[in-house]
């Protein structure tokens, strides 16, 4: 569908928020809690906190969460079985404020969770997902969406795109036919599109390399001392796994009380070394070099081979979350320099 | 009128000396609350943290600790090491807000049948008056919903 | 929503087990649900996910042969959290399945060929479930032989099966034992499945070779192979890795781009000897 | 710092070691670990405040000893991880270079496990006031608040693990946590799951946790973790008297005991 431009005050905008959460949904949004701004449910317009580049963790929960059920179970000694989940009773969602990177993270999500098998528990969480995005008039230097084929005020996988103009108003970039049920809840608030540039209320983030080089030429990437090099310092935490807005690799765990039992989808890191290890104690991916280049070349060649997506949106958020400093743009860097050896 | 709370409670405790005083009791036929599930180790320095923490998580409202007193110990020193540990967890607990009222320890021989008795009496009756521990409780009910909007 | 729900697994009841080695059982499972067990359908070479409820999930080759209808086979060595809850339990009980996943030996290209069926240990499950296929159409190949190596007498698998196909006059049946593992009335060979192989020497014409087996079995079998004159494209063999979803979500069982839940577990060694040495 | 360069270069140069781990420039505000292997390279070895992490970490690195011999920049924090080390038989005298440094950049010459205890013995090594302080305002709750408190820091866990890998004293080649025949810890990162996880890592540091507070800085989620190790420290003093870290040769705490250890706590 084409976008649709609208404008909207700057004090309509908290009525916006009243109206959607008056439609009881369940408003999903930044929050300031104890130095870290990160999504939470939200009550009221005045929780939300709209001066940060980017949450810590990504808005990816709404549909991917840390602990997911995917099949109940009873079970006893002379009978089992499994009980499938109600994914009708999810709740109706509003992720407000999300970034463009984040947006475009679903996508991501979308290619992985629907490679022939569709995931209907994913697919039902972010079917009832609204995205309204914020276009990032503040960025720093681990921001690097430009380089991975993003934009800063990227409409890419929002609903709603809103970009702060000069004034202080917004400007409402309408993207899909869900977008437009929002503003339909409201449409008194919408003005007239304004005439203000997009683009000039947007920060700069700068290109730091051609991700063609990596994606393109990854094949001559695998067998390289760089792993080694890169990853010295890596201490193998999930840190950078469980942050990123695209990492979808999970667990399957199952708990139980009594007879009955929840089998859960759980966040997992290709950084463990548990990841790939057998039962045997064979460990194909042994080493943390070889872990570290599992989590580049997935994102940056075996996405974009058989998924068609670059599995990386820029956001910065491992670099951020990094507790040894390993930056994954300087890497990716490398890895294009290395290139045109 | 809801029925008056009984606590559930797990002891733990040694094989050699209260495992055979708790023995010693019942063939003394010395009445004691039926409250307490008795969970046999070789000895008090067997008993890993962690098992007190699953008896919380399972249901538990009050926990015994016991062994043989020192010096008493069948391999000699496995209590010694245990009080140790024990002092060190309770302060952990404590720190973190458990409620450590809810765990008694203590030192039974296997000729105390009459302890045995007395300290779970007393400790039933303990735990009674601090009621189910709910606190606990609310923290190992899994509430999906809940986790999924966590972030 | 119209899609399943994808991790819902199948009820399956136990209907036999068989212990066929020192920890090694093989369970015949039957659909609970009739509607399920006529919709069902699998191709040798493929795997599923069994589940015991509070343990988690196991992956495992389907070790029966498609033609055999009504039921399916899976055999497993106790070894990790799932498979000790598995073999604890008895006839009569039921476990989950989900599947069938994964790709297939295609054995419908090897019509009119002759084949070799190479197997270490506890890897004999999976080629199982295509030397009955293969067996069960018997017309459509030439020359069968069958290579089958445990390292001990005790440790071979499909005791009775073994014996049934050393007394088809359409198999040649080899059968051995690593040295020392065989006892006074062992009368197959004795010695590594490599060395038993290169012993045996069958003609690479025509002939299409399937190996399963551990790594180090592999290893040294595909350098015999070779020197037998097999090309790559008429090796076969199946990849193992850790796995979770078994249709490539949760990211674990890849070797480069290639994931073996999806793209394999079946691959010929000049699609092997593509892949990054990473499994 | 142009001593521990020199050091270095010579160390490097005449082949008695192939890496020297220290701090280089980092990409933030903060250095970052770097492992020099080549004598040219020595000068981006660098010493400030930003010098923070607890290189002890990678010494037991399965890639970084593949290197071969070590030699690493130690501030007090490493040289009391590697005491520890030492006393649980991860390391022997001689099996690294020690290039000791002092908090405001100068190099100390510490050839053996001997040199880096005496030395040790001239530090004031008690938890700071600031910690002091945080640990009297969580005692001073009630225990329903320390309860509600802990569990709000602990909702934040989503279990990526970062306080296990950054801790020089987690170096098991399997963790109670990754153990699932019994599953000690549930795998969830669920109000359960995260609490087990927490109390079970600060119990395995009691006795053994030289206040580093690398969990802590780690944590993408800014969760206090180094309070419940520094409680334990406080703990080993009061009970046992010990300062842990300080000898290549200490008994561990909780695997000793003493006769009249307390036990007033015991009916």
């Amino acid at each position: 569908m084409e976008i649709e431009k609208k404008l909207l005050k700057k004090a309509s905008l908290e009525k916006l928020f009243e109206k959607l959460k008056a439609d009881g949904k369940k408003m999903y949004a930044p929050v300031k809690k104890d130095k870290l701004v990160n999504f939470a449910l939200v009550d009221t317009f005045g929780e939300i906190c709209d001066d940060y580049i980017l949450t810590v963790k990504s808005a990816k929960s709404v549909a991917f969460p840390k602990i997911e059920k995917i099949v109940d179970y009873e079970h006893s000694k002379n009978s089992s079985k499994a009980i499938d989940i109600d994914v009708s009773n999810f709740p109706e969602v509003v992720l407000w404020g999300v970034r463009p990177c984040d947006a475009v993270g679903f996508d991501s999500l979308d290619a992985i969770f629907t490679w022939d098998y569709k995931d209907n528990i994913y697919l039902a969480r972010l079917e009832k997902t609204s995205i309204i995005s914020f276009s990032c008039f503040k960025s720093d230097n681990n921001c690097f969406c430009t380089s991975v084929n993003g934009n800063p005020g990227g409409t890419k996988g929002s609903d709603i795109l809103l970009t702060k103009i000069s004034n202080g108003d917004y400007l409402v970039e309408i993207i899909t036919e869900k977008g437009k049920q929002i503003i339909a809840k409201a449409p008194e608030l919408f003005e007239a599109a304004p005439t203000e540039e997009k683009d000039k209320n947007l920060t700069n983030v700068p290109i730091k390399f051609n991700v063609k080089d990596i994606t393109e030429n990854s094949a001559k990437f695998f067998e390289n001392d760089l792993w080694v090099e890169q990853s010295l310092r890596c201490i193998g935490c999930g840190a950078c796994a469980f942050v990123c807005p695209t990492c979808a690799c999970f667990d399957i765990q199952d708990e139980s009380a009594g007879k009955n039992g929840t089998r859960l989808r759980l966040w997992d890191s290709c950084c463990f070394s548990l990841f790939t290890m057998h039962t045997s104690g064979h460990n194909p991916r042994e080493v943390q070099s070889q872990r570290w280049r599992q989590r580049i070349m997935h994102k940056f060649s075996y996405m974009p081979e058989r998924l068609n997506v670059v599995g990386c949106i820029g956001c910065g958020r491992c670099s951020r979350a990094c507790p040894v400093d390993m930056n994954i743009s300087e890497h990716l860097i490398n890895l294009a320099e290395e290139v045109k050896k | 009128m809801s029925e008056k709370f009984e606590p559930k409670v797990v002891a733990f405790v040694c094989n050699w000396c209260t495992y055979a005083g708790a023995d010693l009791t019942g063939t003394s036929r010395i009445k004691y609350a039926p409250n307490v599930k008795i969970i046999r180790f070789p000895c008090t320095g067997r008993i890993d943290f962690m098992l007190l923490m699953k008896a919380f998580a399972n249901g538990a409202d009050g926990i015994i600790v016991s062994g043989c007193h020192p010096n008493d110990c069948h391999y000699s020193t496995g209590n010694f090491h245990a009080r140790r540990r024990w002092m060190v967890f309770k302060s952990m607990l404590e720190f973190m807000g458990v409620d450590t009222r809810r765990i008694v320890f203590s030192w039974v021989s296997a000729a105390e049948g009459a302890k045995w008795a007395q300290l779970v009496n007393t400790s039933v009756e303990e735990f009674r008056k601090l009621g189910s521990y709910d606190a606990y409780k609310q923290v190992a009910k899994l509430n999906i919903e809940k986790e999924v909007f966590n972030g | 929503m119209s899609e399943k729900n994808l991790y819902l697994p199948y009820s399956m009841i136990i209907e036999k087990v068989t212990e066929e080695a020192p920890f090694v059982k093989t369970f015949r499972l039957k659909f609970e649900n009739e509607k399920e067990a006529n919709n069902f359908s699998f191709k040798t070479g493929q795997f599923g996910e069994y589940s015991v409820f509070g343990e988690g999930e196991s992956t495992f080759c389907i070790a029966s042969s498609p033609t055999k209808k009504g039921y399916i086979e899976c055999t497993f060595r106790q070894a990790g959290r799932v498979t000790t809850a598995l073999s604890n339990l008895e006839e009569g009980n039921t476990i989950g399945f989900r599947g069938p996943y994964g790709n297939i030996f295609p054995i419908d290209d090897w019509k009119g060929k002759s084949l070799l069926f190479i197997a270490g240990g506890i890897a004999l499950p999976p080629m199982r479930s295509v030397i009955w296929n293969c067996l069960d159409l018997r017309e459509n190949f030439k020359d069968v032989t069958i290579i089958y190596g445990a390292r001990s007498v005790a440790d071979l698998v499909y005791k009775q099966e073994l014996r049934d196909w050393e007394e088809r006059p359409d198999v040649k049946m080899v059968t051995t034992v690593d040295p020392g593992g065989e006892t006074p009335d062992w009368n197959g060979e004795v010695g590594f499945v490599p060395t038993i192989l290169e012993k045996t020497a069958p003609s690479s014409k025509d002939t299409i070779a399937i190996v399963c087996g551990p790594p180090i079995m592999i290893k040294y079998t595909f350098p015999v192979l070779e020197k037998l004159g097999f090309s790559d494209d008429n090796i076969y063999t199946t990849l193992e890795n850790r796995m979770k979803c078994g249709f490539g979500k949760c990211g674990r069982c890849n070797v480069g781009k290639v994931f073996v839940c999806k793209d394999g577990p079946v691959f010929t060694l000049t699609q092997l000897k593509q892949l990054p040495a990473e499994y | 710092m142009d001593d521990i360069r020199k050091k270095a270069k010579e160390l490097l140069e005449n082949k008695t070691v192939q890496v020297v781990i220290g701090y280089g420039k980092g990409s933030g505000e903060e250095a970052r670990a770097i492992f020099v292997r080549d004598a040219a390279k020595t000068d981006q070895l660098i010493f400030d405040e930003t010098c923070l992490q607890n290189l002890a970490v990678y010494i037991l690195k399965h890639e970084v000893k593949h290197l071969g011999k070590i030699a690493i920049v130690a501030t007090s924090s490493v040289l009391r991880s590697i005491m520890i080390l030492a006393s649980e038989q991860q390391l022997k005298d001689g099996d690294l270079v020690v290039l000791g440094i002092t908090s405001d950049g100068k190099y100390i010459d510490l050839p053996n496990f001997k040199a880096i205890e005496d030395y040790l013995a001239t530090l004031n090594v008690s938890i700071t006031d600031k910690e002091k302080e945080l640990l009297k305002m969580i005692d001073a709750m009630t225990m329903e608040e320390r309860w509600a408190w802990w569990q709000n820091e602990f909702s934040k866990c989503f279990k990526c693990y970062a306080c296990r890998s950054a801790c020089p004293m987690c170096y098991c080649p399997k963790c109670t946590t990754d153990s699932n025949q019994p599953q000690w810890i549930p795998v969830a990162s669920h109000q359960l799951g995260n609490m087990e996880w927490h109390l079970m890592r600060a119990m395995h540091l009691a006795g053994r946790c030289i206040n580093c507070g690398e969990c802590a800085k780690a944590c993408p989620m800014d969760i206090p973790l180094n309070l419940l190790t520094y409680k334990m420290i406080d703990e080993m003093n009061a009970n046992f008297g010990v300062t842990v870290g300080m000898k290549p040769d200490a008994v561990f705490a909780l695997s000793t005991f003493k006769n009249e250890d307390k036990e007033n706590f015991i009916r």
